[in-house]
């Protein structure tokens, strides 16, 4: 029996660890320093109908315990992913969640129809979270309407499961994962980053070119399990938890707050082993707890 | 190729002010390929402060699988750095990126290298490698004053050796490019890590010649993956933007917009 | 020219620093450590009718570069307040900001009007955000229309100016400024804690016992300051930001964003001295930015 | 008086599983008054971990203005304390709290002392003031299993010494409550530190005798001023609650609802 295996809408996951969306590009530079398929899945970096350049430097700006970034979606556009990234993915046993981003519905359903049809795309991650671009993006994530909205829309088109990817930056996280469960979404991914700044100290100017930027890492993960927690009781679709996620115990929280997988962003730039190293703690954590299965931990929080 | 080594210090000390010199020794140092490139180094076990700092390698001692690097000791993650002692671990990321290319100067002929504050280390272990091949270098190293100038000696050894320091405590008064105009030697390949204003300079002033410059940009990843350290090319070259971690930290003069 | 002094309405500050709400008490165990004349101000604890108990314990949890706070608004209520605390800080000569905090609009009315009347009392700051209660707190700063109309109602009984303290928690924080503002707010107090969680590794169950708790600490800087610097470009009225700071840094931070004087929270606990500290440390680092009066700093970020 | 003191590791070492003794020099030492006090320790520089940390004082030499503390490092905080070697310095804040009264046992009476795990180290002191005054010391201490025992030497020489483990690896088998039942010398204090359940279990058990216990609880300020450590209390008290930082550690039995 494979202790970490995890069954979700469209994925056979080997275990629930997979890098995050933007940490990890489109697997090439990880997939040098270890092999990719022992993942349990990849998502890639955000794709856009076009290619996009992104936000001018600096990018990121380092917080206590986390960082901002303010990457701007940058990415080779549909085409490129569809011709170069995603066939290189496709020697490596391990599905590929693919991130959708856009300015409007229209580009959001073709990328979606059009991506959807690769052959290792297992799933959508449907971005309308991302903090850092100007139009689209976010505003889709904090509008219950306009989230069902565009949900029903890809819905309508996607060959494979679509998950939806939440903001935390808004009052009422359970409206939002309500209103896209409604539309059809297939999962739920949270949470993206929470909107944040740094200011130089010599000049009191934003460090970051884009002056805001989203901040992730360890120092968002009491607020990530706090949504995990409160959406994963509220809706029947599984969640993909993330935020902050460093090692096996950060896991088995996110877990126990009710997601049944997880996602590791920022964790890699600190140590780009983390999601095999994970992987490989995990089993020793589970005969600590006693626990045949990884899927027993899933919701232990809950009341 | 890229490896994680838990490296061990060999000796740190400080060579100026805020300026220290520490070795390390791992078999990262074994896969290191060309002058400037960078390691990227865990400073601490904890996630404060949480990314890596990126430095450069200043010189390799292959014998004993032994580098230097010397870094200003200024915000969270250099301090912090500063205060490994000998013995101690470090978790160092590298050898990353593509350095300054060798091969670029014939043997006989003559390159000046021109380095500004925390941009002259990786210019040492250029200039070895260089001299060894039978380059004559010429070493133009600027600083902000006395006190936190570094490697004088060290250069000299291998060529001629300018020093500018804006406070005109050592040297020139005044930045490298016041060095650089009163000297009309024949060369063939200027190399230059620095700030920007001052890659920029040296970028216009040699305008035409065959050039070699090192740029920095804040990182995430470090490895080409997180798309933080990007810079917008000129139209001299047809990728559309490069990554300074990957792609870089070394181009040709005339590639990076700046 | 004392460089430090800040005018805000009500308050003649000798220096922009103030230790936060709910992180000092009423002064006493900080006054045995240091003369409390020093400080610019002091938010005491918040104040409710009737004396309350708070929350089970435990109440607190330590999370990466910050920490999560469940107390409950526990204090001896208005008359409590007002009989042996207030008094008691009367010998220093320091201006006392008082947090009032309720369930509904008539005991905050009632809190408001009575405890504005103590000599030392030169403003309220209106607790709108307190995630840590059942009903009332939180739930009037996440709507502009309740906060608006709360704001008014104190407006009207208080003796002294009004602070409104605002929640992290919401979508859109420039709305609710902007309605606190117009209800004839004097000044905005921000930011309170962002509402997180912890559990257990071994049960998997939360820490704090009432499940969730509010974050504070460095961790929240950067939602901090974002805030200030959007908050602080739409209101014409001044903002006392909070939310991580531990060092002068951070307050210079702080008033860059927009700030025009700044409390410490959190920062108490790991240095009971952080507030004298960062007083005596102010003076330098105006020197080191060629800066005469620490009011320039206010709003250099703006763009 | 409450101070912070930045006081000097003299001397650290393991005496059990995951138990560690730090012996500290400072002048916070002259400020404390009785034993089951503690200090609130910052185990790092940084803002990782963010909190102190209470831990009990575990004895006193006055003479050469030294302490000692033994705790168990278990989570991060702890486990960084660990890594302290003699020459560190660490900010300590204390003396805090109010410990075990050792003038409500006269000279000449017995008094018992029950300690479990961690628990354990406060009494030390309190066992070394009430011999030092007279007073006849039994020690009943629990611990989990032989490997995370400490300390009975120590006690032994002051005084009969019993110790219970969870697994039997180590005297009686069982909770201390096991050994108090065999036991029926007369006494006339008993003073109790150690987990909520060891807690309300000897208090149950030694119901109406004059007793006194030290509680725990998750702490922010360490001095009053936060609310974090409040227990509400029984009717046998006025108060409406108490603080475990201020007002206790340590409560006569019967004050605290447990
Ligand atoms: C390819 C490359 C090679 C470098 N080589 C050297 C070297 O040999 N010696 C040396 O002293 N410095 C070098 N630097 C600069 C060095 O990385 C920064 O000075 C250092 O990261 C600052 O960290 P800190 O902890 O002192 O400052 P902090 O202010 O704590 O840094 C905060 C964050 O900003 C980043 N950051 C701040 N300044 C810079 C900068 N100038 N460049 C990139 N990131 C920055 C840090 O990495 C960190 O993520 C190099 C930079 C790059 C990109
Ligand atoms: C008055 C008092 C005296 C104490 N004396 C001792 C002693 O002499 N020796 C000893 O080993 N331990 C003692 N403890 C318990 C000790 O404080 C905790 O074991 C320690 O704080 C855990 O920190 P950590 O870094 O190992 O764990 P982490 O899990 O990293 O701690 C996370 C947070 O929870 C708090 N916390 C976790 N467990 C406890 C606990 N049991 N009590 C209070 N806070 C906790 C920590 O202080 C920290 O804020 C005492 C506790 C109190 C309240
Ligand atoms: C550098 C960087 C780039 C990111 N890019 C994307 C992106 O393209 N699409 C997306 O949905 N999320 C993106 N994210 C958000 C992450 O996928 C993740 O939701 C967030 O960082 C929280 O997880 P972490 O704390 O583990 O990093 C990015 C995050 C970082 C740090
Ligand atoms: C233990 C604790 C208790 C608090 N109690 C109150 C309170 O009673 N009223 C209030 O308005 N804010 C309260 N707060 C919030 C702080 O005043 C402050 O807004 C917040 O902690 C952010 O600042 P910091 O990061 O400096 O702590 C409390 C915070 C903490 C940590
Ligand atoms: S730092 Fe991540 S791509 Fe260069
Ligand atoms: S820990 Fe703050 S009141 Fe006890």
């Amino acid at each position: 029996m494979n202790r970490l295996s995890i069954e979700l809408p469209g994925l056979q996951l080997k275990n629930p660890i997979m890098p995050a969306s933007g940490c990890f590009g489109f697997g090439k530079e990880y997939g040098n320093l270890y092999d990719l398929s022992q993942l349990g899945a990849i998502m890639i970096k955000a794709t856009t109908l076009e290619t996009r350049f992104g936000n001018p430097t600096p990018r990121v700006a380092e917080t206590a315990a986390g960082m901002l970034n303010a990457i701007g979606l940058q990415n080779p556009g549909l085409q490129g992913v569809m011709d170069n990234e995603l066939p290189w993915l496709e020697q490596f046993d391990v599905p590929i969640i693919a991130n959708v981003a856009g300015t409007e519905t229209a580009d959001y359903v073709e990328v979606a129809q059009k991506i959807s049809s690769a052959p290792n795309v297992k799933a959508l991650e449907l971005n309308i979270s991302c903090p850092n671009v100007k139009c689209g993006g976010i505003t889709f994530g904090t509008d219950p309407q306009q989230a069902h909205d565009l949900t029903a829309a890809v819905k309508k088109v996607s060959q494979v499961p679509v998950y939806v990817k939440l903001s935390p930056n808004v009052t009422n996280i359970k409206e939002i994962a309500n209103a896209v469960e409604t539309a059809g979404a297939d999962g739920i991914t949270m949470i993206n980053t929470l909107v944040g700044m740094r200011l130089d100290q010599k000049t009191g100017r934003p460090i970051i070119a884009n002056v805001t930027g989203g901040l992730s890492g360890p120092a968002v993960k009491p607020v990530a399990i706090r949504m995990v927690y409160e959406v994963s009781q509220v809706v029947n679709i599984p969640i993909i938890g993330m935020g902050g996620v460093a090692n096996a115990e950060d896991v088995i929280d996110f877990l126990s707050a009710g997601a049944s997988a997880v996602a590791v962003g920022t964790a890699n730039f600190v140590d780009p082993f983390v999601c095999p190293n994970i992987i490989k703690e995990l089993p020793a954590k589970l005969d600590a707890l006693q626990i045949d299965h990884i899927s027993e931990l899933i919701g232990r929080s809950h009341p | 190729m890229i490896i994680q080594d838990r490296m061990t210090v060999v000796g740190q000390r400080q060579i100026a002010k805020d300026i220290f010199e520490m070795k390390l020794t791992g078999k990262l140092v074994g896969e290191i390929d060309s002058p400037g490139q960078f390691v990227h180094i865990r400073v601490s076990d904890s996630f404060e402060p949480l990314l890596r700092r990126p430095i450069s390698i200043a010189s390799i001692n292959s014998d004993c699988n032994e580098m230097t690097i010397i870094y200003r000791a200024e915000g969270r993650g250099t301090s912090l750095l500063s205060l490994k002692r000998a013995g101690d671990e470090v978790d160092v990321l590298g050898p990353l990126g593509n350095g300054f290319p060798v091969d670029e100067t014939a043997t006989g002929d003559t390159a000046i290298l021109i380095g500004g504050g925390i941009g002259v280390p990786p210019l040492y272990e250029l200039s070895k490698q260089l001299t060894a091949k039978g380059v004559k270098c010429v070493h133009v190293l600027g600083f902000q004053t006395a006190d936190a100038s570094f490697y004088e000696d060290a250069f000299s050894q291998l060529g001629e050796t300018y020093i500018a320091t804006v406070d005109g405590t050592q040297g020139t008064a005044g930045f490298v490019t016041d060095v650089m105009k009163n000297f009309d030697e024949e060369f063939s390949t200027y190399y230059s890590c620095g700030p920007m204003p001052m890659l920029n300079a040296v970028q216009s002033a040699y305008e035409g010649k065959k050039g070699f410059l090192s740029f920095e940009q804040r990182m995430g990843c470090g490895i080409g993956a997180c798309f933080a350290c990007v810079c917008q090319t000129t139209d001299k070259t047809d990728k559309p933007y490069i990554k300074v971690c990957s792609d870089g930290p070394v181009f040709p003069a005339g590639v990076v917009s700046i």
